[in-house]
């Protein structure tokens, strides 16, 4: 990191300084840079594995600075299941998309989360399966429109969008478990801090700890990314609301 | 014409690249050859480029996949820097000039520009680029015929009267570009 | 003084940082990039504050914030 | 019959809806995701649906479900996808039910890439389920074929009580071809008739779909019966193609799918070289046409076998078994989601001639 | 049936006459006959199909007199999504146990759930695998003692018992959800209402509906039957309350 | 070395401690259930854990992950388990991950039963998941061998950064007989020193394990440098037991495992009844011993060949295709659960030499 | 006059019945049936009030109540 | 003693069929034979029957399964039932006349009545019936001495002092009872 007293911002040492295969304006960016600041600042990054998962963020192991492991598609927490119970002195995360977590995933996560294993998942809705072309995800909104629900999501057939925390919220093992988004400057502050604190748990080895993280698509979503983080906060935000949900530290956990 | 000709359309998504090679494959089709359109999905696929290969034949055509096409017409750079290396020897090369500023550095083929967006803008609606780019490659290779193509682009677009005259006039313009160059 | 640099080679033109500037002043370029978007530049750079706002809200990282005064924290980041 | 420019995902869509299917389920994957975005408004066009699963565990025991109806019904998928059906293809295939699954396949193994690859062979003709049993596994190499194969595919299932699979690489799912559609296809297989579906134990004794039988003496008998089946197959299912298979001809080459179609280029180049080179297409990869393969190989003119697969090598496996020594065996590969040139396969039979 | 006017209780038409092959007092027997009866009572045998799980009801097809499909191990209500969505004419029900439906079917009920799929499924928790001789189920008590956790469940290394009833409940989409006991005549008698509710909701085409039943295995409880049912309610039902969760018919499905 | 009389299963979870086997996940399943009852307890008495995933499913990708911390890792399954395992089979062998799994075979296909089978031979050696890969398969006859062959799957694995399965019957896992462990085996490979395990991006250059390969070029790359481990495979690894095979020979028997057990039986009881048969016992399934089988076969003395499995026929696909005609084939097969008697066997080779 | 029948061959022994009646008028046998097990049987008869628990309980169904009066109610099932 | 020997036990669970039939491969084993000791584990597993075949050979044993073994030791009567008629011609059958009534209806089988709960109940505690049942078949055939017997008790069940005696002398009853026959 350059020593410069004067920059007081700039890419974090725990992100690569490769130029990402995202689409522009796709939030997933911002994301991958709030967890690479957060290993830095805890100093975490020279022990961590990071897990990728099958989704647009597949290729995330470029864009990191430490190890990766490239998981199949929703299996990411039983990778770091694995690895953290083989090596339980290093600092594990996934990085994980709606389609993968919550829809083919569901079973792994829901039994990390319950045998309490100490790692860090980041949850990335932006309800849609981006890298497949714009499916319908468990986590889309009624009657939003995607390739498999071309005439909006119907909720008679399909059902409700899934809230992974809130379903997570009810495992009695104790967890650190936040939903935040990355739509605006202040939301994208109160992200960090909340994801940061989720790597420090892990790191004092108290629990398992996951961060939903509203995030947006705008090529799927057909719209500018500009809109993009508006209809987050207009149309998802009020279904996937924002806060801790279970905090290890309060004793709710 | 050839026993088999093959083309790539390539460019940014959202320059109507899939759509011309789909045009051309429909006439050549209603034309009584046999045709193969196949996009690439490959990893290229994020990141905005995409591109089309259209094979039109007499005969049954083999493989579907052309490794070396005979003929591209690249919207962009860097379908510019890809395709440019990868065409057969004497292959045709139509690139777009309002967007690329180079050409292929080949000596082995034949390139043409065609300044397909500055075009459109005159016409008034930027988004028919992609069939002035057609166009001109029908023109320079009498692939089909204009009066199938009209037809379908007729048959295809249907409804908006507006739009098809636009997509009518951009025909005629890139087919007056290779005429003009022609002679 | 403060600024910002932003690396146009990262930059994917989304507008996201145009718009996120409370002093609003970036804005696009009508050039592209070697990945051919329009980039976003820095107009009126006096008129920063430093604020990092910007740079938080890059999804490409491509914006560097620099002072020629103390660490600037307008909030905690 | 019009003539049709279509997708080859959507064309298997709309063929699995000439065939009578009204059902269908599946799980998004590159490069097979079009059947899906094309089924979920066409279906209920025709009454239909078409559910989104979970996962692909989910679909294949979806099928199992359905199946069980007694209408038929299908699943689209691709490489990784269709390793995670593998339990409920074994319990299909032991409970004897009738399905069709198609597969697009991608470049492996693990999550390799989404490019056309031929290296499930094994996967779908040796059974990569657990237990003994087959699928019938159908090669197009074409879009039109692969209309016609999903037909087939649901005559052979409803025929044979068993699951069928058929195996394209990503250009058959992704290439626009023309193709015509029976016009007045229609399903013969009636539901009511079967009498193993489970219609409700309305004024009969209840039925029960399953696959297992804990006494050991029926489970024999379950797996002697699959066996049977197999061997009617062998008999009586085996399909394939000769292209220039003449007198002169001194190299045969085999290859299915699409790369078939690529050796035809090949043998048609080489012709004009002057070079005789046959082509022997299975279309049928299980049951595989042994009879007729070994018939072709032994003639005396033939002098090596060339076997050409996007893959390492896995049919080959089957080409040796059959061939039983009688020829020599030489083999041309290309993986990872690279098609091989006609030139490439040019010079690899040249160098051949020269030995 | 019978129409012996004298018969206040017999088997109901439903059950076949086959002998179990549970082990004595193992109160799967009991709610294999809550179902059977509320197949008779709403005249709903003829056009039911039942879906037997891979576990101690394995063979749950040879006790009832209505068509059956054997599912894999977990899968029962994909092949239930599956079976009614081609024929939503037909009734369905999945007969799962706590390994099958919360550990390895976890991902399937959560979906089936949240689809809204209208089939009914009856999830007997155990606390254990009962068939493949007693190890630890997700449901397992802290403490319990079972051939994978010979010291007892030790929470701190494999979680909390999930509570799957709680876990449904978050979803948004409508439903009938509950927990009943079999471990006394009282419980068994309510137990028999809210199943038959299920099959009702299900017949009116309603919603999914899913009826947890607290069980018993004294077999590999190690303890009498009549010991494994003041077990239930004595540290059971305590972690597992009784009662109906979400109700469809009350809005707050 | 003391001789201790063992469990099959418990043998195994034992033979993974002496191999240096501190982490262990899997899911239960008859009638492999005990080595984790067993290795519950016994792991943490050497500082080990044992995790009971959800499911097979998990319990495949765990060990990914497990095993990309560079220690030695395994697991235990039977027929539907590991069926449900093939997807992360696949991805572990593109991704090069050292890990041994264990499939005590029952009946199938399906739910099938649960007494003793040999019916995924197709699935272990041909590869059940999607692309160009294999498993090294190994297959014991007794407990001892099973202690055996656990510790060579590890260090073969270690050695070619290949996942590594045993199969055997039910009866591998449920009997007891004694058995002797190795006493001052250790375990040579060292995790620090392997340059693809993830220990932290300390000092040098991040690490990826995947099987992502979106560039074909670097997909073929992939699927060739496999190809190369599995011809050196071939060359170097493979084992095989000769029993009774003499210059009188007439009939070969071809079989593994338990059932090679059996056959010895036979041979012996024929031997005393004048009969020279003799058995060839693969011992490693994939790389099979090719040359060795065919340089035993066409010995002049040699008449017919006799596969016997425990299936309707798997093996035998690789035995036709290496004896490559040079001999007749019979085939004697029981399934379902159902042990072939010594008796049946002797009748069936007392009818070939009628012929 | 109410009464129950025990079907001894379903009657697996597990007491639960026995347990259950709240006349507390079952029993165990000391005989074993064809499957081995030690039945249960109503020792005192007269005792019955047909209230249907001990069948209600039964998980082998092994128990048929019965009624020479009207059907009985004494609880909804 | 022939080269092979095979034996079954088989009763209800908890009648210790499995503990009978481990202690007898113990002590083969000790006495320097090869052993295969193999449970049931098929589908009779629930309902309450178990049952294990133990193997003894002084050579390498082949089949570890064996569908018609040479003796068994029956607890109760579906074992009886079971394998009072796979056993081999000539073979022995050790009944439990306790709690079984009838015997196999064979002629070509030595059968011998051993009333196993009763002595055992005469001891003081009826789970020692097994031991009685392994005494009388060791007796009856002599496949282990029952000094090595003995011994192998005292290791495998150690501490408790007041059930190795039971145990101890439910190995003189059976053996008694067997001597007495035989006398
Ligand atoms: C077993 C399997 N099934 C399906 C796929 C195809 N696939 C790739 S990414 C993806 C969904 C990604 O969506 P999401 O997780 O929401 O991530 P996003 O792209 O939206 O970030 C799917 C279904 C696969 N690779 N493997
Ligand atoms: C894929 C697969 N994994 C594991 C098994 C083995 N298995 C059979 S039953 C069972 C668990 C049963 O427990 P539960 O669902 O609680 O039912 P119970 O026996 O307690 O009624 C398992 C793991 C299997 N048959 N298939
Ligand atoms: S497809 Fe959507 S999620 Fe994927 S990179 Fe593009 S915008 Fe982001
Ligand atoms: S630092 Fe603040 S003021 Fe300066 S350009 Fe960025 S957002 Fe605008
Ligand atoms: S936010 Fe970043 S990528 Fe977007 S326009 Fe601004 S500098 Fe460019
Ligand atoms: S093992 Fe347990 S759950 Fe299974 S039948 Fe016996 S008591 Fe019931
Ligand atoms: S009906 Fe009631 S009183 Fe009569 S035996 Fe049964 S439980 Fe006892
Ligand atoms: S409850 Fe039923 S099985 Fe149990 S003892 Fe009473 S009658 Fe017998
Ligand atoms: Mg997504
Ligand atoms: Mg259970």
């Amino acid at each position: 990191m350059s020593n410069d007293a004067n920059i007081i911002f700039e890419r974090p040492t725990a992100m690569s300084d490769r130029i990402t295969h995202y689409c522009p304006g796709c939030t997933h960016g911002v994301i991958h840079r709030l967890v690479a600041e957060s290993l830095d600042e805890l100093g975490l990054r020279e022990r961590t594995v990071g897990v990728a998962p099958v989704g647009c963020s597949v290729l995330a192991y470029n864009y990191f600075n430490c190890d990766f492991m490239e998981a199949a598609h929703g299996r990411a927490p039983a990778l770091a299941t694995g690895f953290k119970r083989t090596r339980p002195d290093m600092i594990v995360f996934t990085y994980q998309g709606d389609g993968d977590l919550a829809s083919i995933g569901m079973g792994e996560i829901v039994h990390s989360a319950n045998r309490g294993e100490k790692f860090t998942t980041i949850f990335v809705n932006n309800a849609i399966y981006g890298m497949t072309g714009g499916q319908m995800a468990p986590t889309t909104m009624p009657l939003q429109k995607t390739t498999t629900s071309p005439s909006g999501r119907n909720v008679e057939l399909t059902g409700y969008p899934i809230r992974m925390v809130e379903l997570l919220s009810t495992l009695k093992t104790p967890s650190f478990i936040a939903r935040v988004g990355v739509f605006s400057p202040m939301h994208i502050v109160q992200a960090k801090k909340i994801i940061k604190k989720a790597f420090r748990l892990q790191a004092e080895n108290k629990c398992f700890t996951m961060v939903e993280v509203l995030s947006t698509c705008p090529t799927n979503w057909g719209i500018t990314p500009i809109a993009s983080t508006k209809w987050v906060a207009s149309d998802m935000e009020p279904y996937y609301p924002l806060g801790v949900f279970k905090d290890y530290e309060e004793g709710e956990g | 014409m050839d026993k088999q000709i093959e083309v790539v359309f390539a460019g940014f998504g959202g320059q109507g690249v899939m759509t011309a090679g789909q045009l051309l494959a429909y006439t050549a089709m209603e034309e009584g050859k046999q045709v193969v359109w196949i996009p690439s999905y490959g990893p290229e696929m994020r990141g905005g480029t995409a591109n089309c290969t259209v094979v039109v034949s007499d005969d049954r055509i083999g493989s579907p996949i052309i490794n070396n096409p005979m003929s591209a017409c690249v919207f962009n750079r860097p379908s510019l820097d890809k395709f440019g290396s990868l065409l057969r020897k004497d292959g045709l090369l139509l690139i777009n000039s309002s967007l690329i500023d180079v050409k292929s550095g080949r000596d082995d083929l034949t390139e043409t520009l065609i300044p397909a967006n500055d075009i459109a803008l005159k016409l008034g609606n930027p988004k028919v680029a992609n069939m002035v780019m057609l166009a001109a490659y029908v023109a320079a290779t009498d692939i089909v015929s204009f009066d199938t193509l009209g037809g379908m682009l007729d048959k295809k677009m249907g409804k908006k009267k507006e739009l098809l005259d636009i997509n009518h006039r951009a025909f005629e313009e890139g087919r007056k570009l290779i005429e003009t160059i022609k002679a | 003084m403060p600024g910002i640099r932003i690396d146009k080679e990262y930059c994917k033109g989304c507008e996201l940082c145009v718009h996120a500037c409370p002093m609003q002043i970036i804005s696009m370029t009508k050039e592209i990039n070697l990945k051919g978007y329009f980039y976003a530049r820095l107009h009126e750079p006096t008129k920063c504050i430093g604020c990092r706002i910007c740079a938080i809200t890059c999804p490409d990282v491509a914006i560097k914030v620099l002072t020629h005064g103390t660490r600037f924290a307008l909030f905690e980041y | 019959m019009v003539k049709k420019l279509m997708k080859g995902n959507e064309a298997i869509g709309e063929a699995a809806i000439a065939a009578g299917v009204r059902n269908y389920f599946a799980y998004p994957i590159t490069p097979q995701s079009e059947v899906a975005e094309y089924l979920t408004w066409r279906l209920p066009e025709v009454g239909g649906t078409f559910v989104q699963a979970e996962s692909e565990v989910a679909v294949g025991n979806m099928l199992f479900g359905a199946a069980s109806t007694g209408k038929r019904v299908f699943t689209t998928s691709s490489s990784p996808g269709i390793s995670l059906m593998q339990e409920s293809l074994s319990y299909m295939a032991g409970a004897h039910l009738p399905v069709v699954l198609v597969n697009i396949m991608r470049g492996g193994p693990g999550l390799g890439g989404i490019l056309p690859s031929q290296a499930d062979y094994f996967q779908s003709v040796k059974g990569g389920g657990h237990g003994d049993y087959q699928l019938i596994v159908l090669a197009p190499s074409s879009v039109q074929e692969a209309v016609d194969l999903m037909i087939l595919a649901f005559e052979l299932a409803d025929k044979y009580l068993a699951p069928v699979m058929i195996i394209g690489d990503g250009m058959i799912g992704q290439m626009m071809e023309s193709v015509e559609f029976p016009e007045k296809y229609r399903d013969e297989s009636n539901p009511d008739e079967k009498d193993w579906a489970l219609t409700g134990a309305k004024d009969r004794k209840p039925r029960i779909v399953k696959s297992l039988f804990l006494n050991p003496e029926e489970l024999e008998i379950n797996s002697l019966t699959l066996d049977k089946k197999y061997r009617e197959m062998k008999k009586s299912e085996t399909r394939h193609e000769l292209y220039k298979v003449t007198g002169d001809t001194k190299i045969l080459i085999t290859a299915y799918g699409t790369m078939a179609r690529i050796c035809q280029t090949v043998i048609d180049e080489l012709e004009e070289e002057g070079i005789s080179v046959g082509l022997f297409r299975p279309i049928t990869l299980f049951p595989y046409p042994e009879k007729e393969l070994f018939a072709e190989v032994i003639k005396d003119n033939i002098e090596y076998i060339l076997d050409v697969e996007m893959s390492t090598g896995q049919m080959i496996e089957d080409v040796e078994r059959i061939v039983k020594g009688a020829r020599p065996i030489d083999f041309y590969g290309r993986t990872g989601g690279i098609v091989p040139s006609p030139n490439e396969i040019k010079d690899k039979i040249r160098e051949m001639l020269k030995k």
